[in-house]
């Protein structure tokens, strides 16, 4: 799932510097899944913006919302009415989200309140690690499915750095070595043998570095 | 300013909210802090009051009397009683409600004695707080929604985890209780890890030697039998759903799956031993044990024992016990050692000694069997705190060095003089540590948590205290409850040492499990609520429950995926309802609505 | 209702209400006769030893029992009570059945009226003496009348001022004992014990010294305000504001052979260890030292307790042979075998605490011979198999809590369930008989 | 002869070749170059030019090089992963090649969170072993990586740039058995010689080039042995702790601190680490790396008894 | 200056709220300008509570919970802790001083110290002024 986490408040603060009618909307998927802007943190962020004007001697409104998915226009688009007087909107959806809301209001500017930061998991109730890089092209299958694109520092695909030491990344002890947990991995399923392969060259033209993507599914195409 | 009324309609499907005040004088006294009149005309001109009322001691029958025919007359459907604190009468006051057909939750106590007369320290505050009171009591009790009642029917059957004493008697008295209980065991034939594990407590205080051996097991074993108790051998839990009277417990058994319905579960396994770091330090010797390797010697292998201490020559045999090496488990090691050494001293005519920092007696007749040790001629001697007992192996010859101050006073010479009987007295010097040439070391054993317990406790979903045994640390689970409520702890498994306190343990979780099944049913108040359509899923409330209530799973059978509360696990804390990301749970006493409408001062 | 169906526990301490909630739970018609004028024994009487976390002395859960015990509807609580006699009786359907003669001393006010308004208290002329209650929303939540103290019953012209100023006319001055009859077919004797009385040890300067006191006093102090309190300003060596000197004693009344009480109270170094830890965290500088014998070392939650106060409270392995008025006046000066040092030493002190030990309840004897049950030599009702200690030496009367010997608050609880674990095993015998003899017959 | 570089054509005569390194300055000061070239000169075979060492910017490896050409030293063009895709790295061996240098070490490269701007971009487009099998294919096969042939226009014939390929090998990264393994896929990707972290833990390091000779990767690669001379004992412990992939055994810190030059005593323990390093079977030679540290070379160097370095046979 | 701050006290029914009960119970006066909001555990306490406290006027906000691992639910007080933590450095970055966001551990029966850390902690936000929210732009 996609992964964020909320900007410093101070920061949300600065961005709404003079709006007089202030709209935060949640996002019921995602970003309430990774505790980030869920209906109670958007509740949060709206009375902290509300104390924070107040603090400054401001006088404006904010008010709250929530759709179940900021990246629909369907849904982005049922709250035209919601919108109506307001100057501002806050978006606490992912990146996705925030652009979806700017199109959908043209005439509305819309900032965003969180950092959209991975696609990965819940490591443990409040601490998530990334898991995959979106690279378009998976070789999961050949690394035992460990993927050394997104858990090794470098992206390397042939082997562990010299860095690797105990099981962990050379750049922070508290990393796990991606290529280490693929050695163990395939050790286990006692396949070492395909490491002995140079993995080739990777084609990165399906990863961001092609320029922005699209997935188009012609028979789903109407 | 009062939205309150509009937004709460709804909860009471569209009827309009119309709520009565009844105010209790408590005698007069109330008028001596404020005046009962002025509040009453306060309370009638706030929205949504219908009715307002007076007297003089509702906590009475009388009281009581009144104030049934009064809801029932007054035509309201929400109700604020202001007088003393809900701590007092609360309970009374709800069930009147329920009486007179109404939910126990539209009830609202305005703490105005303990609270507000009473409580404040300037006289003038006291009216406006008062007001100020009753105005949050009056709003919230609008916006009360109905707390549902379950009733559920429960399973009559347990499941005793682990066959050891404990489990066995556990077995029994359920049995005994008209209960079906289950007895797993991870061995594939029961027969206690370790009869020795709890020491007979009262062996030679009550001259009985063998309240406690393989012999009451084989008894136990034959109970069993007789009663046709139902044992799973070779069977493990690999995993638990559901809650108190209705667990579904999964069990591998023989490399089968089983699946059973559980009305309650008691977690009866046995401990690990493991020898102290001090004995493995030392090179291994048969004249090194510890002492459940020496009970073992006792009743298994006589014969070795006796080349230990019986030989040609007629020297006599020195038998060494070091206690306080391990953390925990200190009686239980004491008890043992007590046991063993009066049995050594008699039989084989040994120098006995002790070395320990503190004689553990803190259980059943301890001191009496500590006195008999004296009595038979053992030696005891305190090491300090900084210098315990030293050992060494020099040639063959395993030395034991204690520094027992005692024995650096003049008047304890003759205290000293008889150690030396057990060994040579060092050169003079300040601190003269005892000597002793063991024959025979012995050493407590550690007690770990079973190995087992890592996985069980995975599967059971409950918590480990410190030490990794099964979790109690907590006051409000003493003296055997598990943080998952039908899930209960017994013996040794949460640190029971000796064998009374371990069969006492089991008879009171016995009772606590038969108050649990005997009704045949559970009814519980519905106080947490989760609303699937807001669920996302998102497992915070599952895995952030003290108590397990939560589950993840078909809301109704073949419905979507949510989290539903177990309302007979749920406790009511609301910590699920205070972590929910997507506002989906809701204590239905204590909503966001109602508390802040406390919260909204006077302006 | 049957008399299968009821119980009777005798002492309303927690053991009894531990003990009463586990049948009332379960069904049964329980009636706690308790003594004094209200249930809940010396576990309401101590404090909340909580430091910087929770010491788990255990007496939030007694409060927590005992409030559920006053809102079961089917336990019958008498105050003021005492068991005066039992008979067994056969019943028609063949079972048997005790007939129990329970005296119930005047309160001299109703407790179905009395509203715990306290006017009574406060119009009294010698209120807390005459009129009191043994602490706030005690239960039941009722005050009482001392007829030793009251004037109503001293002055010939006759006090009645609570009774006029009753707004619920819940006071009767002229109340009488009164003997009930309840039937029942088991009995639970939960009667408690009593703490040891230290103007035994003289030594110890007990009743004779002020700033000697025992560990119940404490309690009791602490339960009332903050440590702080009871020290007035320390001065001492010519300097002002010294830090307080408390020293705690331990087995006192316990393992002591002399005095016939050589077992463990097992509760005292607990308690000591946990108050010593209290104190600490509320006079910061306190200097607190614990004399013992043996640390008894036991449950893991202590020996926690005791890392969490090394190094801040000193422990002294030895006893007290003499305790007297310190000679400069300040506090009391104290000569003690320190055993690990192995030689004599003293010390003076602003507080002495002495950890009194569990003693056999003064009327076990009596109370035993009402009910022909066995005692053992140390004064505790017997049980028959210690590998049992709820079962009495006679058929349908149970054992619970420390009548039985010394045990903790928890422990105590634990021993309540476990006796009503037999009771009801024993009604459900008589029943199923009772019921084989009907098809019988 | 692959490239024909003098460190190949040493390796080929079969002596004991010694190499240095020269870190290139983080300034533009070309003075600073020169003189260490200088100090080097004569001492050693070929010198490793690094490349952004510990990713801290410095000179380019390849402009630093061309002037240890000019001084007349044998460069090791060091190239890492981190900052060039496979164009710039493409670029840059042609433009290495055609400014006359012959060696170049394809490494992976320390992560940018080391050095001066952590907050950079990282590429590693290709990793080291990738960019070895790109170089051997511009050599051999005298295709570029999208295999286009290295010719400037259709008519125009193919000149390719022949590199002497070198990499790197961490006998004491984890996990240790694969790196052997790892060692093995950079041959197999063309390498020509492999220079070793440098190695303070011997019989680590020897059980290592047993598991090299066992499977004869030493006949199919030439070794060179890293070895480090360190100024004291801090430097050690600061190697230990920080350094990843680094295995110091505790006696040779103890030694150091025990010595009352630690300076002599670090070239001390450097020259005899050289004596063991020649015993090692498959060993062909050292990688002396003197970082911020080049003058204690030569000492080091004719402690060693490597002094005067051989020259080339003629043929 | 003479300022009565508005207080709310969030008070854990199994602790603090009792504990208050005694006070008042002993006439044992504090400060009436406390306004006690009883919560079934300090767990169920979230920062939107403490904010929204703070949005209708509170001067001052102070939480009750049971002594570490003696809550009734085993885990509340810690949540709470947590909760108000993070909730503390967001009202610092908002303007608000954190030290009007108190945090107390109380048993039941120490009504004594229930007093005295109300009485304390009324005295020190009357001396921190009205809360800065209050300002009229």
């Amino acid at each position: 799932m996609i992964v964020a986490e909320q900007k410093d408040i101070t920061e949300i603060v600065k961005m709404i510097e003079g709006c007089q009618n202030i709209l935060v909307i949640g996002c019921d998927t995602c970003v309430t899944v990774c505790l980030a802007g869920g209906a109670k943190e958007v509740a949060i962020l709206a009375s902290g913006l509300r104390l924070a004007l107040k603090v400054q001697g401001k006088e404006a409104e904010v008010h709250e919302t929530s759709i179940e998915r900021q990246c629909e226009k369907e849904f982005v688009d049922a709250l035209k009415s919601a919108v109506k007087g307001h100057d501002l909107l806050i978006s606490t959806g992912c990146g996705i989200g925030v652009q979806t809301i700017a199109e959908q209001f043209p005439s509305l500017p819309v900032i965003p309140a969180l950092n959209t930061k991975l696609l990965g998991l819940p490591e443990k109730q409040g601490v998530w690690v990334e898991r995959c890089q979106a690279c378009g092209q998976c070789i999961l299958d050949k690394t035992g499915g460990v993927c050394p694109i997104s858990r090794c520092s470098k992206s390397l695909l042939n082997g562990p750095c010299g860095g690797s030491q105990n099981g962990k990344c050379e750049i922070n002890k508290d990393i796990d070595c991606g290529w280490h947990l693929i050695y163990e991995r395939l050790k286990a399923l006692n396949r070492l043998e395909s490491l002995a392969e140079i993995m080739p060259v990777k084609n990165w033209s399906t990863s961001r570095d092609g320029g922005p993507r699209k997935v188009i599914r012609e028979d789903m195409c109407l | 300013m009062d939205n309150h009324l509009d937004s709460c309609t709804g909860g009471n499907n569209g009827i309009p909210v119309k709520i009565g005040v009844f105010f209790c004088t408590c005698g007069h006294m109330m008028n001596d802090y404020f005046d009962v009149k002025a509040l009453m005309d306060y309370a009638a001109q706030v929205p949504g009051v219908a009715f307002v009322d007076e007297n003089r001691f509702l906590c009475t029958r009388s009281g009581l009397e009144w104030l049934r025919s009064k809801i029932v007359r007054s035509g309201c459907n929400r109700f604020v009683i202001a007088g003393c604190s809900p701590h007092q009468y609360e309970v009374r006051f709800m069930n009147v409600l329920e009486e007179a057909g109404l939910n126990r939750s539209f009830l609202t106590i305005a703490n105005i004695r303990e609270g507000c007369a009473w409580a404040c320290a300037d006289k003038e505050g006291c009216m406006p707080k008062a007001r100020q009171i009753l105005s949050s009591a009056i709003k919230r009790v609008a916006l009360a929604k109905p707390l549902e009642k379950v009733r559920r029917k429960v399973e009559s059957s347990a499941l005793v985890i682990g066959a050891g004493i404990s489990g066995i008697q556990m077995a029994i008295e359920l049995h005994g209780l008209g209960l079906r209980p289950i007895l797993v065991e991870k061995q594939e034939k029961v027969c206690p890890k370790d009869a020795s594990f709890m020491n007979p407590c009262t062996q030679g205080a009550q001259g009985s030697d063998e309240v406690f051996s393989s012999g009451w097991i084989t008894q136990k074993l034959k109970e069993l039998d007789d009663k046709k108790i139902e044992i799973l051998t070779s069977s493990q839990v690999t995993q638990v759903k559901g809650g108190p009277g209705a667990f579904r417990v999964t069990l591998e058994t023989a490399g089968q799956e089983k699946i059973l319905d559980i009305g309650s579960i008691v977690v009866s396994t046995e401990p690990e031993k493991r020898a102290v770091q001090k004995m493995t330090a030392l090179r291994p010797s048969h004249r090194i044990v510890s002492l459940s390797g020496l009970s073992d010697l006792v009743t298994r292998e006589r014969r070795a024992l006796e080349q230990i201490l019986v030989t040609a020559d007629k020297r006599t045999k020195y038998v060494c016990f070091i206690l306080g090496e391990a953390e925990g488990f200190a009686k239980r090691s004491t008890v043992m050692a007590l046991n063993e050494a009066i049995a050594l001293k008699k039989q084989f005519k040994a120098e006995v000694v002790i070395a320990a920092r503190d004689i553990i007696v803190s259980g059943t007749q301890i001191e009496t069997l500590y006195q008999k040790a004296r009595q038979a001629g053992i030696l005891f001697f305190r090491s300090t705190e900084d210098s315990g007992p030293t050992v060494s192996i020099e040639k063959g010859v395993i030395t034991v060095r204690i520094h027992d101050p005692a024995l650096d006073r003049p008047s304890a010479k003759a205290a000293s003089g008889n150690a030396g009987v057990c060994g040579s007295q060092e050169s003079e010097g300040a601190a003269r540590p005892v000597i002793i040439h063991a024959d025979l070391l012995v050493f407590e054993d550690e007690i770990l948590p079973g190995e087992d317990t890592e996985c069980l406790k995975n599967a059971l979903r409950v918590n480990l205290n410190k030490g990794g045994f099964y979790q109690e640390a907590n006051i409000h689970l003493k003296p055997n409850l598990s943080n998952k409520k039908g899930i209960f702890l017994a013996g040794s498994c949460h640190g029971k040492e000796e064998t009374c306190e371990a069969l006492g343990d089991v008879r009171s979780v016995a009772m606590a499990v038969y108050s649990t099944l005997s009704r045949g049913y559970l009814e519980t108040e519905q106080k947490v609520v989760i609303d699937t359509d807001k669920c996302a899923l998102c497992l915070t409330c599952f895995r952030s429950c003290p108590h397990q209530a939560i589950e993840i799973g078909e809301v109704e059978l073949g419905q979507k995926w949510g989290a539903k509360v177990i309302p007979e696990a749920c406790q009511g804390c609301g910590i699920c309802a205070g972590e929910c990301p997507a506002k989906a749970i809701e204590m239905v006493h204590y909503s966001d609505n109602q508390i802040f409408s406390e919260l909204t001062l006077e302006r | 209702m049957n008399d299968q169906d009821k119980a009777i526990v005798i002492g309303g301490g927690i053991a009894g209400v531990s003990s009463a909630l586990s049948l009332a739970d379960n069904g049964y018609e329980v009636y706690v006769v308790e003594k004094k004028s209200s249930i809940g024994g010396h576990a309401l009487s101590f404090c909340c030893k909580a430091t910087e976390q929770c010491n788990s002395c255990g007496v939030c859960l007694a409060k927590d029992k005992v409030t559920r015990a006053a809102s079961s509807p089917n336990i019958h609580l008498l105050t003021h009570s005492e068991v005066v006699g039992v008979r067994e009786v056969r019943l028609k359907d063949g079972g048997v059945s005790f007939e129990v003669d329970v005296r119930k001393q005047p309160r001299f006010i109703d407790e179905d009226k009395c509203i715990a308004c306290s006017l009574c208290y406060q119009s009294c002329p010698k209120p807390g003496i005459a009129i009191s209650r043994p602490y706030l929303s005690s239960i039941p939540n009722v005050f009482s009348i001392d007829r030793n103290h009251c004037l109503a019953f001293q002055q010939e012209t006759g006090c009645a001022l609570c009774e006029d100023n009753c707004p619920a006319g819940a006071i009767f001055l002229n109340q009488k004992e009164e003997t009930t009859i309840l039937h029942a077919s088991a009995l639970v004797v939960a009667t408690g014990f009593t703490a040891y009385d230290a103007r035994k040890k003289g030594h110890l300067g007990y009743g004779r010294l002020p700033e000697v006191i025992t560990g119940l006093d404490l309690e009791q102090r602490l339960l009332a305000g903050r440590a702080s309190a009871f020290f007035g300003p320390l001065t001492r060596e010519g300097k002002e504001h010294m830090p307080p000197r408390i020293a705690f004693i331990q087995c006192v009344g316990s393992r002591d052979p002399h005095i016939s009480q050589d077992y463990c109270s097992r509760v005292c170094c607990k308690y000591a260890v946990r108050m010593a830890a209290k104190l600490k965290s509320q006079i910061s500088d306190a200097e607190v030292t614990i004399f013992y014998i043996d640390l008894q070392k036991t449950e893991s939650e202590f020996l926690s307790l005791v890392e969490q106060v090394r190094g801040k409270i000193s422990l002294i392995k030895g006893l007290p042979v003499e305790i007297e008025k310190a000679g400069n006046g300040a506090g009391v000066s104290m000569r003690y075998e320190n055993i690990d040092k192995g030689c004599m030493e003293s010390a003076d002190f602003d507080l002495v605490v002495l950890s009194v030990g569990i003693s056999p309840a003064v009327q076990n004897q009596i109370l035993a011979e009402t009910l022909c049950l066995r005692t053992g030599r140390d004064g505790f009702f017997a049980p028959l198999n210690l590998l049992d200690s709820t079962v009495s030496s006679r058929p349908g009367i149970f054992l619970a809590g420390t009548c039985q010997g010394p045990k903790s608050l928890v422990e105590s609880v634990s021993h309540g369930q476990e006796a009503a674990l037999r009771a009801v095993a024993f009604l459900r015998g008589l029943k199923k008989k009772g019921l084989e003899e009907v098809c019988h017959g | 002869m692959k490239a024909g570089s003098r460190l190949e054509k040493l390796l080929n005569q079969g002596e004991f070749v010694a190499t240095a390194e020269l870190g290139p300055p983080k300034s533009a000061d070309i003075q600073l170059i020169k003189k260490k070239a200088s100090i080097l000169r004569g001492f050693a075979d070929a010198v490793n030019i690094t490349d952004n060492q510990t990713a801290i910017v410095r000179v380019s490896s390849i402009a630093a090089g061309k002037i240890a050409l000019d001084e007349g030293l044998e460069p090791i063009i060091q190239m890492t992963c981190r900052d060039r895709n496979r164009l710039a790295m493409q670029a840059d061996v042609l433009g290495a090649y055609v400014l006359g240098l012959r060696n170049l070490l394809c490494l992976s490269g320390d992560h940018q969170s080391f050095g001066n701007h952590p907050q950079s971009k990282n590429v590693y487009d290709l990793d080291s072993i990738q960019l070895v099998q790109m170089c051997k294919n511009m050599r051999d096969e005298k295709v570029f990586q999208c295999g286009e042939e290295i010719r400037n226009t259709k008519k125009s014939d193919i000149i390719e740039p022949r590199m002497f390929l070198g990499v790197a090998s961490n006998p004491f990264g984890d996990p240790f058995e694969f790196r052997v393994v790892r060692l093995a896929k950079k041959i197999k990707a063309g390498a020509d010689f492999v220079q070793t972290q440098c190695i303070f833990d011997l019989p680590k390091f020897k059980t290592f080039m047993q598991m090299v000779t066992d499977q004869g990767l030493h006949e199919k690669v030439s070794i060179l042995a890293g070895v480090m001379p360190v100024k004291s004992s801090k430097v050690l412990q600061y190697m230990k702790n920080n350094v990843a992939g680094m295995s110091i055994p505790d006696d040779l810190i103890r030694r150091m601190e025990g010595a009352q030059d630690a300076k002599a005593e670090g070239a001390k323990i450097c020259v005899e680490m050289i004596h063991k390093m020649r015993e090692i079977p498959g060993i062909k030679g050292v990688h002396i790396m003197a970082v911020e540290w080049e003058e204690i070379v030569p000492t080091i160097v004719k402690d060693a008894g490597l002094w005067p370095r051989p020259e080339v046979a003629a043929e | 200056m003479d300022f009565t701050p508005a207080i709310v006290a969030f008070c854990c029914e199994n602790s603090a709220y009792r504990a208050a009960d005694i006070a008042g119970a002993q006439q044992e006066g504090y400060p009436s300008n406390i306004r006690i909001c009883r919560l079934p555990c300090s767990g169920k306490l979230e920062i939107i509570h403490i904010l929204k406290a703070f949005e209708e006027g509170a001067d001052g906000v102070f939480v009750f919970a049971c002594h570490p691992d003696s809550c009734k639910f085993l885990l509340g007080n810690v949540r709470a802790g947590k909760r108000i933590d993070h909730t503390s450095t967001l009202l610092e970055k908002i303007g608000i001083e954190k030290e009007r966001l108190r945090f107390f551990f109380l048993s039941e029966l120490e009504w004594t110290a229930f007093v005295e850390m109300v009485r304390l902690g009324n005295e020190s936000i009357r001396n921190l002024g009205p809360s800065p929210v209050k300002k009229e732009p």
